[in-house]
Parts: C-alpha cells; structure tokens; sequence
C-alpha cells in the first residue's frame, strides 16, 4: 500500500491504521466513509466512483502533508475506491495518529472536508429509476438541476 | 498541442474522455470557450480547469505538451 | 462480543467497527487509544489498567444511550481493555456510525471525554524508575503531588 | 453490612480491595470519615463514591447489603 492511493479492490481500513501508528502515538482515528443505501427517501442500490488518478494522489499526499504541519506530530494515510461500490462498501479510508487525541479528531475531519472540496473524484449514484453524477453535495439528487448541464441523463 | 480530459458527466456528455487540441499559447479562459464551442450544450460554469495536475487559473497559458484536465465539481468521500 | 464492555484481551478494533455498521450508516469513525512510550520526556515500559467493571460497564453502555439521544441515527460500540499492556497496544475502542459524518466525529470525541472524566478505569505508568497510579489526567506524572496520599509509591 | 470496595491506589493503601463493615443507616459522608479515621495516612479529597455501581451523594444514606465503591480520580482511555 501507498500513504496517499486510489485503489480498486475493497479497502481494508486496518492497513491504514497500523501504517500511521508509532511508539509516540497515543491516540488513531479511523474514518471510513460508506456507501449508504437511503438519503433522505430515495433509495440507492450501488455507487460508482471515478477519479483523475493521478492527480487525486498528489492532492491526498498534499492534504496529508498539509495535516503534518498544522498538528505537528500526526501521521496520515488515505485511501480513496474507485468502481463500483455496493450499499456498505468503504469509499475512503482516513487514518491518523498523533500524540493526543485532539489533534487526531481535528486532523482526520480536516481531511474529509479538503476530500470532498476539492479532490477530483467524482460519484455516480445508481438508484431504481436512473442515475446521476453527483456534482455537488449539498444538493439532493432530486433538487441539483443547477448541476444539469453536467449530468449523464 | 494540448491533451484536454474530460471526466464524469463530462466524459459522458462529450462522449469521449481525451482529446488533442492546438491550444498551446492559449489561456485557460480560450480553452474553456474552445470546448464550449465545440460542445455548446456543455455548462462549463461550475467545472474548474487543471493544468498538468494542478488547479490552474483562467488567465494561465497553456505550454505545448500540457494535459488540461476539466474539472467538474468533486464529490469523492 | 458485548456492545459496551471492558476486556482482557488484546482489542481488534474492526470488529466494534463493524458491529455498528448499518445499510443508513454512511460515516464510521473509529477512535483507538493506544499505549505511548514517550510522555514529556518521561518514558513507560508498560501500562497497568484496573477498573469496578460492572460499573465500568454500566457507564459505557449510558454513554452510548446518551449519545444515541443527543446525535439520533447514531450506533456505538465501547470496549476498554485492563490488565497490563505494552507500548503500542490499544486500550481503549471507540465506534461510531452515523448518516452523516459531521456526527461521527462528534459524537466519537465525546464518548472518550466522557470516559476520561468519570468511567472507573485506573491507569498505572510503570517508568524505568517507578511506578504511579494516574489519577487526574491533566496532570504529568512528575508533578501530581496533590494526588500523593491516592498514589502506591 | 456494608461491603466496601477499594481500587488503585486506595487498594494498594488498604492493602485491601473490598471489606465488610456495619454501616447501614450512615451517610456516605460518615462512611468517608470512617475510612479515614481506619486509613489516616489516605486523603480522600477527591475520592468519589459509589453506591451499587452508581455515582453517590454525600448525603445519600447506606441501606443494608450495599456495596459502596470508593472511587480515586479515574484514568481510564
């Protein structure tokens, strides 16, 4: 495995954890990212995920970098999936150690709000009655028509 | 020439996932209207550019051999 | 396995995570505390932890239903290990599920606030030349003399 | 009877970790000061008190058959 990868076959989170643990660690946190089946009444039967690889690896090795100078002393690892993902299937691995563990929380939340913003890695959700490129994520399925122009339909 | 890539809805709606074009010497901003005259029902609004990899600005110029990547909005996690 | 329990045995931290996955979930955060060698200079060859387990227990198993009431929709699980542990080794585990990530995080962070704060678990730091009972974190162990009449030395 | 329990540092101060003692009807604050009074050397400022595995009052009164827990500053994660 790679710090910083997107990776095909289904994450293994541990990996990750064990990767960013050291003697002066006392404190990991794990996040793990799934596919869920309902948001808010529609119900999703699979994802598929696609990412412009190599630039998303220099960008997750960038935020991990970015992570080690804001709280000294951590250590990180993230993973990203790309394919097809079932209901319950892990779409990003974020690992981090640090001494204490407010810095792993602060850490670790910090890395999925950079994730989401602006690594190029882009969803598709597959639903019973048709599919659409997520575009952006504080809009629902059924209200993102200003993201119209981009969609697959 | 450039190699310009398109991705997700992008990809989808163009119907293909890479391209070549003269651009080298044009900004960001004339690569953006080169392909939304190319594919006028493409909305480039919201789709940032990269160049070679990074986010790129649209007053940037493109360099014979760059790969310009199209960048709609993200939504990995 | 027990939703809330304390334990002997080494923690494999997968199996709360996956006890508290669910098809709605689609954030997991997972919090492992671990053993650290290095404590302000001051190096620890092992750790002892005791706990009231039926109380210890107990607790756990409200904090996971007050944070089941304060953030709805989330699951947890909570396992604290006991006896003696080496460098590295997880003591405590905590998993969190959630729709939403923000929540994961929070609720997560507060379920190891509230167990430093009040479940009975007792840490003892065996040093190279000594040996203290911890009792109030905020406190280095060279400098908790206010704590001197609950200490073992 | 009154079972009382000790743990960590007040275990090892005892030397005890649980003993019988007849203080049904007392306060949890004259159990402290009957700890204190057999165990001078302990200071019990920031000792809690639990009664039956919960968190107690010093005014809360012992019935026969409790256990009471004298619980030191805890540090467990």
């Amino acid at each position: 495995m790679k710090a910083y990868e997107i990776v095909t076959e289904p994450i293994e989170p541990q990996r990750y954890a064990d990767y960013v643990l050291r003697p002066e660690a006392g404190a990991v946190t794990l996040f793990t990212g799934h596919v869920r089946e309902w948001t808010r009444g529609i119900r999703t039967l699979y994802l598929a995920y696609e990412a412009y690889i190599p630039m998303a690896e220099k960008m997750l090795t960038k935020i991990g970098a970015k992570i080690e100078e804001k709280w000294p002393g951590t250590k990180t690892a993230i993973a990203h999936r790309i394919g097809e993902l079932q209901i319950g299937e892990i779409a990003v691995v974020i690992a981090v150690s640090s001494p204490h563990r407010r810095d792993a929380y602060e850490a670790n939340e910090y890395a999925i709000e950079r994730i989401k913003e602006s690594v190029p890695i882009w969803k598709k959700e597959i639903w019973e009655d048709g599919t659409e490129w997520i575009g952006d994520q504080r809009k629902k399925p059924d209200v993102s028509n200003e993201n119209k122009g981009l969609d697959s339909e | 020439m450039i190699t310009i890539f398109y991705f997700a809805g992008l990809r989808e709606a163009t119907g293909t996932d890479r391209e070549e074009a003269d651009l080298a010497g044009k900004t960001i901003q004339e690569l953006s209207a080169w392909v939304n005259s190319k594919y006028p029902h493409l909305s480039l609004d919201a789709v940032r550019v990269a160049i070679n990899e990074e986010y790129a600005l649209s007053e940037d110029v493109l360099q014979d051999g760059d790969t310009a990547a199209l960048i709609p909005p993200v939504s990995g996690g």
